[in-house]
């Protein structure tokens, strides 16, 4: 690979993402109604499936990245409801207040897309890592995407290293007692069950490792 | 799946067509969906609730003379989007401010502070009061805190009725909280529900086994055990109404000074031998109107040796769960402001006295 | 079984109980078991009904001021028994005669008919006026005829504001049968439902089909089929409901002059282009209010392209069998007459307005 | 047997059929209430149960077997609701009404007491053999009685012959469209099932046979 390629996000990648993350949610959609139902009421995978329609309909041309990822947040937060929508949507449009005009990212540039995220998130959740909830997977993702830019990993590689951080953080929620959201009215008996959200953010993040990963090749 | 549906994937558009039809004095709106008054609000502070579909009558029967202005249906059992409490609110602002009544689930309350966000920009003041009545949870700090049940209805109607009477924003805000925190609820259930959408129970529940402490949205309560009498079911959830200890936690709200979200530490009421009450007995949806007067009984019984006194009561279905069965109780703490805005004249599709 | 429930034996009475301590303005006797309105009714036609218990909330939630005066609930799905009606009919009796209105079903018929003729030793005239509305049912002369449904509740409504504006007895019974004649209704059932004495369900229905032209006992009705969208539900039960032809058979009524129970020829209306109706989208118990609405937008559809007007409507629980899934619709055809007795005051535990 | 025991139908043994008729009765239960259940609302046998057991406890003492069937009339009246109650309750009213005083009943006395209680429950319930009701083992049952007695049979083989008749009335019951009742609405889904208030009237006079064969042994 080049390094153009490997060193920076492109608007056209960010498209690419967004466009497999819908269609990872809707292909896990039953999947994750079903991690909702024992700890939850049942709705996530509606909930990001029906969002993240609207997300590719809404989806303006060209190649203004901030804009883009703004218009996934607006669209979620618009269409999604529950938790997860404004969750989520506050995740995308925190990451991208920063984006606006920009055609392309740096390793540094989508690093701070995922802290800002990640922050935004905990600001309007109240939440923490260890709480049971999609910070669990999105945290460590953030963390360890900024430590690969940092040891100097080029971009497949450190998104990699975040989706695989955000399987881990996910796996992490399954022996957790929920504190956030409505797993946590379960008490102990939260416990042993996979946190929904925390699976929409691995699925997420694994999309887009996968759409650069195709993109470079 | 049985359900009189046609479209499961967006049944709450269908179900607002007929409602709309139904009911002459309330317009619906759709996309973004919501109900209002027809005619507007003038020149006082306008009432908007709303939350997931499912819980009907829950918030849009209540709309009207005397109780909401607006109601924002969300998809079944998800909370509303910021939009449509953001074009609510624009429809029924009568330039005195906007409450809104919200029930404490994240996506409420997140969706709710969103739309006040909004409106705000607009120019309109708003201020959002959440219910967080559910006694079965103990705990705020490492839970999502206590979720809005039953005492929500109350909250509506007598807001509604101060409105009209002509409480300025900051008065009605502090009543909503007032009630919010002289009500405690409980419920339970028999059956779990099955949403549209899926088209299978939200939880398994054996044919033998009933959930203690659940919310509202199908999902599991706090413990499970082996089906009990009526009598054993109401005394199960009077005790903990009854022996529930003065609640603290932070709830968040609007401070207009500081232009910011801020966190006020609000403790709830303990009822109190001599207390007077408002009862709800609330059907879950799918329980016969007659096995709520079984409940009824007993619960009346259950106060009166403690010396809390039922002065008002409502027996039905006013807060549900879709079809499932199996009952809540409320118990709203009154006083005479309380009562006297309960006793006003009010003229909903759910909640009709006076006129 | 999953019921509130304590003793499955004689669950009327405990149901009863808590009636009663959360309806102040109603009196209820038991042993033989009664409700009847506090105070007694002065000076004018008073009036009765009653039936099986498991349709809340008929009857007894019918009674109070504008409606009915007194109500005799008998065991689950079975009707009562003469002494009740005997007792019930003695206590609110107001010198100007008794009307009772009597459900079409064998039980009903001969029980009310058998207090009908004690009372009637007392010195108390009375009038029985049946109700069989239900329009599943075609033929009178090889079935027990059609069965009483959600007609039963506009009669009692409408008479209930007659009595109050001092009908006599004659023009009270001629009344209530013109509200008969005025009526039709057809039920349907997703689910069967369980009696709390026998503890499984009354017929098994598979978990695709339906049941289409049920009674409200839990009996199975005229057909069964797939289960279909709530709008071919809508349709199928509406059309039945357009089209019935004049419906004519012998109604079994007391004759004065004979001193004797006499058979009297009636017809129903047809509805027509032009006519105005009172709707009922009723659920069984076990529908959540949200898909009654999704039913009352199809009813509305189809009533407005055959010209006839819904110029006023009630969605929700009215006549129901416990917790069965299922719905029924019932148009009356109004005049003058029905419609201003219909809008009324009237101030019952389920129905209220104007007061 | 000798023609004293034979001849008459003696107040106790009416007793012992009305207990036993409430036994039986409790015994099967389940069984009218299940039959009662493809072509009713399933409460014959509750219905018939708790009315049988309102009958024992209001029984009056003594030998005026007049005043005993009244009682059970009026118990049954008050008791069992629904269609059985009135049905029954006529049944035992207007047979018992020729009865008052009566310390034993002749076979013309019981034929013309079977006799009245088939035309009561005819005019109550406007209804007739044929019909799939209680009368398809009633009516058969009087007849058999009656000719049994012309014949010159004894009263425990007539009423033998009186209980076959009804067995097999209520036997023929299952192929007939029901024309009254309940059953009546299901048109001919009505058929191919037996119909349960011919079930109990058939067990009620199964009893009578019974009881009196018991006594005169
Ligand atoms: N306070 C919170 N902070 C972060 N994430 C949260 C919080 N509350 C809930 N979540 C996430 O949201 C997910 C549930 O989303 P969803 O089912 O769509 O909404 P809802 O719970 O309103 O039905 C949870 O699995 C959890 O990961
Ligand atoms: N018109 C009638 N004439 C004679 N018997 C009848 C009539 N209607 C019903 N029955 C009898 O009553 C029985 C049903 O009794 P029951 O179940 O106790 O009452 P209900 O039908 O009111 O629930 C039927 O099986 C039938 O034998
Ligand atoms: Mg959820
Ligand atoms: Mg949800
Ligand atoms: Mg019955
Ligand atoms: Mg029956």
């Amino acid at each position: 690979m080049t390094d153009t390629l490997a060193g920076a996000v492109t608007a056209p990648m960010v498209r690419a993402w967004i466009e497999k993350s819908a269609k990872v949610l809707a292909d896990n959609r039953a999947h994750l109604t079903e991690l909702d139902s024992p700890i939850g009421d049942s709705d996530h995978g509606n909930n990001m499936d029906r969002g993240f329609k609207a997300v590719l309909e809404k989806l303006p041309q060209g190649d203004d990245i901030g804009a883009m990822l703004k218009s996934v947040a607006m669209s979620l937060i618009s269409k999604v409801g529950g938790a997860a929508g404004p969750l989520y949507g506050t995740m995308f449009l925190d990451g991208a207040k920063p984006l606006a005009g920009k055609t392309s990212l740096t390793g540094e540039e989508l690093a701070r897309f995922f802290d800002d995220a990640v922050a935004g998130v905990m600001k309007r959740g109240r939440s923490d890592v260890g709480m049971k909830t999609m910070l669990d997977a999105l945290a460590p993702a953030a963390k360890a995407f900024r430590e690969e830019i940092a040891n100097g990993s080029d971009m497949p590689a450190a998104l990699k290293a975040a989706a695989k951080a955000a399987e881990q953080g996910m796996e992490a929620t399954i022996p957790m007692q929920a504190q956030r959201g409505r797993a946590s009215y379960l008490g102990e008996r939260s416990i042993g069950h996979q946190d929904p959200g925390a699976t929409s953010s691995y699925l997420i993040l694994q999309a887009f490792s996968d759409a650069v990963e195709e993109a470079v090749q | 799946m049985k359900k009189l549906v046609n479209n499961a994937e967006d049944v709450t558009v269908e179900q607002l067509k007929g409602f709309g039809l139904a009911c002459e004095d309330i317009d619906v709106h759709f996309d973004p969906n919501y109900v209002c008054v027809a005619g507007g609000v003038q020149d006082r502070v306008a009432l908007v609730s709303g939350g997931g579909s499912g819980h009907e009558p829950l918030h849009g029967g209540y709309v009207g003379t005397g109780m909401l202005d607006a109601a924002c249906p969300g998809q079944v059992f998800t909370s509303p989007t910021p939009d449509q409490m953001f074009e609510a609110g624009k429809a029924v602002n009568g330039g005195r401010g906007i409450l809104q009544i919200v029930k404490n689930y994240t996506g409420d309350v997140l969706n709710f502070q969103m739309a006040a966000d909004m409106l705000r920009d607009e120019g309109i003041e708003v201020r959002n009061v959440i219910i967080d009545d559910d006694v079965a949870l103990k705990d705020s700090l490492y839970t999502a805190g206590r979720r809005g049940l039953g005492t929500t209805v109350i909250a509506e109607k007598v807001c509604g009725a101060a409105a009209r009477e002509g409480y300025d924003l900051d008065r009605l805000a502090a009543l909503c909280k007032k009630v919010n925190i002289h009500g405690k609820s409980m419920g339970m259930a028999l059956t779990s529900c099955t949403t549209p959408q899926n088209g299978t129970p939200s939880f398994e529940l054996p044919d033998d086994e009933m959930e203690i402490g659940i919310g509202i949205h199908g999902e599991p309560g706090i413990m499970r055990s082996k089906i009990k009498s009526a009598d054993e079911v109401t005394e199960i959830l009077t005790d903990r109404i009854l022996d529930d200890e003065a609640y603290t936690r932070n709830l968040s709200e609007w401070d207009p000074a500081k232009g910011d979200w801020v966190d006020v530490e609000v403790t709830d009421i303990t009822l109190q031998k001599g207390d007077e009450v408002i009862a709800i007995v609330n059907g879950m949806g799918g329980t016969p109107l007659s096995e709520l007067y079984t409940v009824y009984a007993k619960l009346a019984d259950l106060t009166a040796r403690r010396g809390v006194k039922i002065v008002r009561n409502l027996v039905g279905n006013y807060i549900t769960s879709l079809e499932m069965a199996g009952v809540s109780i409320t118990l709203v703490k009154t006083d005479e402001e309380i009562l006297r805005l309960y006793d006003a004249p009010v003229k909903t599709p759910a909640l009709r006295w006076g006129m």
